[in-house]
């Protein structure tokens, strides 16, 4: 199966973002686009504004300055997040950020939220509509969990569950938005080999599937260079690179910055 | 001319009455620093204060050992409190604390009402309550002795947290749980210390609030005031307790002064909460709180 | 233990998200409404029936509309009784002045009064969480309990400022009896507390959860934070708004608006604390709880002969009532419903303990 | 029987079922969280198209192809599917390694494979070279085959479908041609047996084969429409063809597929079979997690089942097997039921048994008395591939531990030398591609040679003690089966390996391992110190134990007139644990008599030379791989030989 990467406008395109908290410059001049289909990677140290980049186009910050793009069209200057959830753009959070008092199904289907309809007294006497809702749309939830082979564990309270499944229920959470960008902040981290292979595959899968853009920030360089098509470096702020993997591993500027360093993780 | 001494009037009589509610808010205040929790039970623990010293000195105690005694069950629920209930409720959210805090104003209203009885203590310190002419405007003399208490009190705290070990730590304790540790204290100390504090304030507040009103049951819904006091003020900040007590004091006396004959009276029982809830849409920190910055 | 699960499998999704969808549940459950509307209006005595069940379902429906705010939106009210304050006036003063508007329609109109007046109160959720909510439902229970005290068009004028129900007629059927209005009351709760697990358990619950859950991934995923909180405080104040009703009608007859004082709006939150957060059927569980525990420290007060006078019993039961609170929060915090949800669990796995 | 077509050919018996219940669900599978239903209308729909669709990619008749997967709903009906078009199912075990599948997919000349997964698809693209005959690989699930577009002849089974679909629309009696066309007589299957030594060999199975035993057991059980079966064996075995093809077609049950492997025992509690198989092993792991569950029970509780377990000890069996018992006995077992093993029975998903077997091993008897005891209709049968599964089965009231019931009906069952032979209709029609191996199966009189040693006892029922290699004599001509003595040993708690000597000797000896766990706990708890296994093992007290272990085997033994003769008169619990890595067990823990008999020469010598101890050295492999020598003083102890018991009366 050949990917094309392309064709199109980019998924999202940042141009001169500017970000800053009081006086704290978290991105200074940023711009970063990624192409329909493709696997752009985030890396940099801590702090280098990696979150606060997928916090911008998510909608959670909004920029002091510059222009984002969805799909070649600006966005409004404010955007909410739900806003910019229901343009097709999905996201899993640092610090899992599951609902806790849910089921890892409810979970997933509460991905699936705004896709359905909202009709207080129809879901309160469980019109037709409203039961045929609720079950066309546990069938694609399921079809997610068992995507993501988590069928056992699907009636658990996410917060009973080990850490790795947390990740994973988050990944189900984000897909069954049925999103075409997906955002993955840090999906291997913490996590074994075998956990971290299950969700390589995983990612791969749905951005070969389903064609979902990807960008991720993530640690584990192995991964990174393994599953992306192209590294954007992120180092104070400042975007000091963006190429495909070989080249970042070769760019002296990265290296400093960067690679060269111990970097503990 | 008149309507202007009129306004003063009613302005300075708002402000010291609203030293009161500040008194009110500084427990919440120093306990919300310590540990977070907004002590819903302040306003009891205020009553409860008042009925214990009334009590006890009615059982013929001289008000100096009533106010020990007093004080003395202040510590020790102080200690109750900590280790029966929030020592076990660690990690849950504010939410559920703050309901606790309901649960233990409850408790504590059942129990001083249950020991001391129900009926309406006269409490005489032997404050004058005279007006006292400034000029041409009438002040009670009562508000402006509860106005120095509560100065009086500021400035003990002032020294309390200045000076000594326990009161860097209780500050410390605010700014930072590490820190506090590092000074050597151990957080349960710190968190029955500032209960403890807390209950001392009450006791203050209970007595200048008692010979006022007389020391009944209706001072724990007066006491709820605070509330808003605190909304307005800021959650952390001393300095915005009394602000914040002040602005309720003026700004309640005077809407009930001026707008109260427009609309039957009795504006004062909501008119700080509407304050609150509106200085809560527009700056949800308070005028000198610290804003709040939710990190993702 | 009386659980046969074996061979009960869902081959549906519809069959997998009934509400009961264990047969011997749905058996109990058959047993319980039966018990409720056939055994108990036909054993029960008039002072059970008028001063004891119909409260209890009352507050059953308060308690599902508050838990529905704060038990699955995660947003705190302390002002649940001013909001059924608000559909008892609205029911009241529909019906004064348009008598012929039938009283199950203005019940509905008290919940869509309260449903406004709860947006309204809720609008201030959109920036502030937690206790600072708190503040801006104590105005709201201020400002209300103010309002019809000192605003006379909404007492009708009435110089003690009591509202007096009208009588309740249905086809010319007249609810005075005890039972008749404990029956009334009854249909009223159920239907509404199916509804109200209906929506907990649709893509409306699932929304007011993710909220109380986690507000920053909700709005990240697509829910609309200030649809679904205003939703919650409508819904919420709806179910406050009748239950205000019923209140005023079925059970009181005459009310004023102390009636739905701070107290009464701190009962209702313990009834949902006790009873346990999120969950309709711990709704029911703490109303009863709250409602019976007055009686049974009446009558346990009663072995004591006359040692304890009515008003230390009052005492005590505030004592009993704060301690609880605290220890539930302690030990249990969801509460009656974790409770038998736990030993439901136990029964299911029985002989094996785990 | 009213309702069970007559058809002779399954997909006959498909179509039948389709006619007269079709609305009735036929399979099951759990996925997407619920259990997915097909009715006999439906499964028929898709046998037809399949089948068609199968021909399609070069699949004829007389043509073999293989089937490997968990058990799927799918999977199932690709074997009528072929069966319809007369090509003929091999199904593989799914686990095997692909060197295995490729010489049964090269051995049967397999052109097609119909296969579930990736898994599966990669075994068989490692072994392609090998297989040049194979044309098509078929999957049914297409998770993670995306990315295999440039394999050849991979299609995923819906495609298939699809043109079978699309075939029916032009030519609706196609399909219909195909199954006239068959004949009872044709193969229906060839199902590669694992046999103990060698290659696997093929067991050639004719539709009449398959469906007449198995439609003389449907009634022999009164299996109806109503009945369910959970499908969790593997499929190449005969016995889940048996059960969820061929007595699903007959009697009209619905065959339930689990999630997955790991979710058996959940979906086992969901689905509640009414008819169930289980080998001995998964009665055996049944019985000891429950005990191990029930070991964290509040002390009432555990109180309570005690009690109530005793109670079922005692009158249980009788009860199930319809004898008298005293009525205050049967209220109490009536309590119990409502108390323990009805909910019991429940959470263990077998609330709803009707009948459940269990063969292939011999099962412990108080594993056995157990699950009978809390009213489980657990019987024992005893069958082979090559008999199409039935040779004896015990009848409701006829269960016995020790026993694996009286003749099937229609089949003869004679020993020969010792051997259980039999002859019937499922009796197969040889090995594929092995004529030696079948003509020293099959007698010229037509019998089968199970090479199983066994006898009838007075009631007629068929005991098997041995394989008959095994089986030897002592020097005074009394049968001698290690096996069976071995195993009678190993149902003791306390033995966990036993070796039995005796053949051409004149007596029985044996040497013991004892469970290191069970006799620990039994030592500690009456304060006997020990520093280890070798120290444990020649405790007095230990011997004691054992000793009262081997009396009761010999007391067992004396009832049985063929093996009375063959009790144990000498034993001794040996220094050490033998170990497969060695080479004293094999991997799956069977002993190996022979090698053992030569590493301890010096101690089986010692025993029938009368001795009471014996002084050894014996080099062992340690955990971290070293090797090193055991040196120890080894007891020797005499046991009684116990008289039969209706002669001390």
């Amino acid at each position: 199966m050949k990917r094309e990467i392309g064709g199109g406008p980019p998924v999202a395109e940042l141009e001169n973002i500017h970000l800053s908290f009081g006086g704290l410059q978290a991105l200074q001049d940023v711009s970063v686009a990624v192409k329909p289909r493709e696997r752009l990677a985030i890396i940099g140290p801590n702090g280098a504004g990696k979150s606060s980049l997928f916090n911008i186009i998510s909608g959670i910050y909004t920029p002091s300055s510059g222009t984002i793009r969805h799909k070649g069209g600006a966005r409004p200057a404010r955007m909410k997040p739900y806003e910019v959830a229901r343009l097709g753009i999905a996201r899993t959070f640092q610090n899992i950020a599951l609902f806790s008092g849910m089921t890892a199904l409810d979970n997933i289907m509460t991905g699936r939220n705004s896709l359905m309809r909202r009709g207080v007294l129809g879901e309160a006497l469980q019109l037709p509509w409203a039961r045929r809702q609720e079950i066309e749309h546990r069938r694609r939830a399921e079809e997610i969990i068992d995507f993501l082979e988590i069928p056992s564990v699907r009636r658990t309270p996410v917060g009973e569950l080990p850490y790795g499944m947390q990740k994973r229920v988050e990944l189900g959470r984000a897909l069954a938005a049925e999103p075409e960008l997906l955002l993955l902040d840090e999906p291997m981290a913490g996590m074994n080999l075998e956990e971290k292979e299950d969700m390589c595959r995983f990612v791969l899968d749905v951005n070969e599937i389903h064609g979902t853009t990807l960008i991720l920030v993530e640690h584990d360089m192995g991964v990174v260079m393994d599953i992306s098509d192209r590294v954007a470096v992120f180092d104070y702020g400042r975007k000091i690179a963006d190429a495909p993997p070989d080249d970042v591993r070769r760019d002296q500027a990265v290296i400093d910055a960067y690679l060269g360093t111990a970097h503990e993780h | 001319m008149d309507e202007l001494y009129f306004f003063l009037e009613v302005l300075i009589g708002g402000l010291l009455s609203g030293t009161m509610y500040s008194l009110v808010a500084l427990g919440f205040v120093l306990i919300y620093k310590a540990s977070g929790i907004f002590n819903f039970a302040q306003g009891t623990m205020v009553l409860f204060a008042a009925l214990t010293f009334v009590g006890v000195l009615e059982l013929g105690a001289p008000a100096l050992l009533a106010a020990v005694i007093t004080l003395a069950v202040m510590v020790v629920l102080a200690f109750a409190v900590e280790r029966l209930v929030f020592r076990h409720m660690v990690n849950q959210p504010q939410v559920i604390l703050f309901m606790a805090t309901i649960g233990l104003a409850y408790f504590l209203e059942g129990l001083g009402q249950t020991v001391w009885g129900t009926e309406v203590h006269v409490l005489d310190l032997g404050i004058p309550d005279r007006g006292l002419w400034l000029g041409p405007i009438l002040v009670s003399q009562f508000d402006l002795v509860a106005a120095a208490v509560v100065a009086g009190l500021v400035g003990a705290l002032g020294v309390f947290f200045r000076t000594t070990t326990m009161g860097r730590a209780l500050r410390g304790v605010a700014d930072d749980h590490q820190a506090a540790l590092s000074i050597g204290i151990p957080l349960h100390h710190v968190w029955v210390a500032v209960w403890s504090v807390a209950g001392f304030v009450a006791l203050v507040a209970g007595l200048v609030w008692g010979s006022k009103l007389g020391v009944q049951f209706s001072i724990s819904l007066v006491a709820l005031k605070a509330i808003p006091v605190m909304i307005i003020g800021g959650f952390t900040s001393i300095p915005g307790a009394i602000v914040g007590g002040l602005i309720v004091g003026a700004s309640e006396k005077l809407a009930e002064v001026y707008l109260g004959p427009f609309v039957g009276g009795g504006l004062e029982n909501w008119f700080p909460y509407m304050l609150a809830m509106l200085v809560l849409m527009v700056r949800p920190e308070g005028i000198f709180g610290e804003k709040i910055i939710e990190r993702v | 233990m009386f659980y046969r699960e074996t061979g009960q499998y869902k081959t549906t999704y519809a069959a997998d998200r009934a509400i009961f969808p264990i047969r011997q549940d749905r058996v109990a459950f058959a047993v319980l409404l039966l018990v409720a509307f056939v055994a108990i209006p036909l054993l029960a005595n008039e002072y059970w029936l008028r001063s004891v069940l119909t409260p209890v379902l009352v507050f059953s429906l308060a308690a599902i509309g508050l838990n529905i705010l704060t038990g699955y939106t995660g947003q705190l009210s302390l002002g649940t009784a001013a909001f059924m304050a608000v559909g008892a006036f609205a029911a009241y003063n529909l019906e004064v002045r348009v008598p012929e508007v039938p009283f199950l329609v203005s019940f509905v109109v008290a919940g869509l009064a309260a449903a406004g007046v709860g947006i309204l109160f809720g609008l201030p959720s959109l920036r502030i969480k937690g206790f600072y909510l708190a503040v801006a439902t104590l105005a709201a229970q201020f400002f209300i309990e103010w309002l019809f005290t000192h605003v006379g068009w909404f007492t009708n004028y009435s110089t003690s400022g009591v509202i007096t129900a009208p009588p309740m007629t249905l086809l010319g059927f007249s609810f005075e009896s005890a039972e008749s209005r404990y029956l009334l009351t009854l249909c009223i709760v159920v239907v509404m507390a199916v509804m109200a697990k209906n929506m907990v358990r649709s893509e409306l619950g699932r929304a007011w959860m993710a909220v109380r859950d986690m507000d920053i991934a909700a709005e990240a995923i697509g829910i609309n934070l200030m649809k679904t909180k205003l939703t919650a405080f409508a819904v919420s104040s709806f179910y406050c708004g009748v239950a205000g009703a019923l209140w005023a009608y079925v059970y009181l007859g005459t009310v004023e608006p102390q009636a739905f004082d701070v107290l009464r709006s701190f009962e209702i939150l313990f009834m949902v604390i006790i009873g346990g957060l999120g969950s309709i059927l711990g709704s029911f569980l703490g109303a009863a709880f709250i409602v019976l525990l007055p009686i049974f420290i009446a009558n346990a007060s009663g072995i004591f002969g006359d040692a304890l006078s009515a008003e230390t019993i009052a005492h005590l039961e505030f004592v009993i009532f704060g301690g609880l609170i605290i220890v539930f929060l302690v030990v249990e915090p969801r509460g009656l419903a974790r409770l038998w949800q736990i030993v439901k669990e136990k029964l299911r796995l029985w002989p094996f303990p785990y | 029987m009213a309702g069970i077509p007559a058809a002779n050919t399954f997909p006959r018996l498909l179509r039948a079922n389709a006619e007269h219940v079709g609305s009735l669900p036929a399979y099951r599978e759990k996925e997407f969280g619920i259990w997915q239903t097909w009715t006999w209308s439906e499964v028929s729909e898709e046998v037809r198209f399949l089948a068609l669709g199968l021909r399609s990619l070069g699949l004829e008749r007389g043509d073999r192809f293989a089937i490997i997967g968990d058990n799927r709903p799918s999977l199932y009906w690709s074997f009528t599917a072929g069966q319809a078009i007369g090509a003929i199912p091999v199904p593989c075990y799914q686990d095997s390694v692909a060197d295995e599948i490729a010489y049964v997919c090269e051995h049967a000349g397999v052109r097609v494979a119909v296969v579930e997964d990736q898994e599966q698809v990669d075994k068989l693209i490692e072994v392609r070279d090998r297989l040049p005959e194979l044309q098509a690989i078929v999957y049914t699930d297409p998770r993670g085959l995306e990315r295999y577009d440039e394999v050849e002849g991979l299609v995923g089974v819906e495609a298939v479908v699809e043109i079978g679909r699309g075939l029916h629309g032009r030519d609706p009696e196609d399909y219909e041609r195909e199954v006239a066309r068959g004949r009872p007589t044709d193969i229906a299957a060839i199902l590669y047996t694992s046999g103990t030594t060698g290659r696997p060999k093929g067991v050639l199975l004719t539709h009449t084969n398959l469906i007449e035993p198995a439609r003389r057991a449907v009634k022999f059980d009164n299996l109806t429409q109503r009945d369910e079966v959970l499908a969790y064996l593997p499929m190449a075995w005969v016995g889940d063809f048996v059960f969820s093809i061929a007595q699903c077609h007959i009697a009209g049950f619905c065959v339930n597929c689990p999630e997955s492997p790991e979710t058996v025992l959940t979906d086992l509690r969901e689905i509640g079979p009414t008819y169930f198989f289980a080998p001995p092993r998964i009665f055996e792991n049944m019985l000891t997690s429950l005990m191990v569950r029930m070991e964290n029970a509040a002390l009432l509780k555990r109180r309570l089942f005690a009690f109530f377990l005793d109670v079922a000890r005692r009158v249980g069996c009788d009860i199930l097997d319809g004898k008298r018992v005293h009525p205050l006995q049967r209220l109490l077992y009536a309590v119990g039921n409502l108390l323990i093993y009805a909910p019991l029975r429940d959470v263990l998903g077998l609330g709803r048994i009707r009948v459940a077997y269990t063969a292939g091993e011999a099962i412990g008897p108080d594993v056995f008395r157990f699950f009978r005891s809390l009213g489980i209709n657990l019987k024992q049968l005893y069958g082979q591939t090559e008999a199409s599964v039935y040779v004896t089965i015990q009848a409701d009231a006829e269960a016995r531990a020790d026993t694996v019931g009286s003749r099937f009906p229609g089949v003869e069952v004679r020993i020969q030398d010792q051997e259980v032979q039999f002859r019937g209709d499922g009796v197969f029609q040889g090995y594929y591609r092995d004529e030696a191996a079948t003509a020293k199966t099959m007698t010229e009189d037509g019998f089968v040679r199970t090479g199983d040693a066994g006898y009838f006892d007075e009631a007629g029922h068929l005991r098997i003690v041995d394989r008959a290699k095994d089986v030897g004599a002592l020097t005074d001509g009394t049968l001698f089966a290690p096996k069976f003595i071995e195993n009678k040993l190993k149902f003791h708690a306390w033995i966990r390996e036993a070796v039995a000597f005796g053949h051409e000797r004149d007596m029985v000896c044996c040497m013991i391992n004892i469970d290191l766990e069970a006799v620990g706990d039994w030592a500690e708890r009456r304060g006997i110190a020990y520093s280890g296994y070798t120290d444990l093992a020649r405790q007095e007290e230990v011997y004691e134990l054992v000793r009262g272990a081997i009396g009761d085997v010999n007391a067992d033994l004396a009832e049985d007139p063929a093996l009375r003769g063959s009790q144990i008169r000498r034993f001794l619990i040996l220094h050490k644990e033998l170990d497969a890595d060695d080479g004293e067990l094999t991997r799956t823990r069977k002993v190996r008599r022979t090698v053992i008999g030569q590493n301890y020469g010096e101690l089986v010598e010692a025993l029938y030379a009368g001795r009471d101890s014996c002084r050894v050295a014996a080099e062992v492999t340690f955990e971290d791989g070293r090797r090193g020598t055991v040196e120890a003083d080894v007891r020797i102890w005499d046991v009684d030989a116990a008289a039969p018991m209706a002669a001390a009366a």
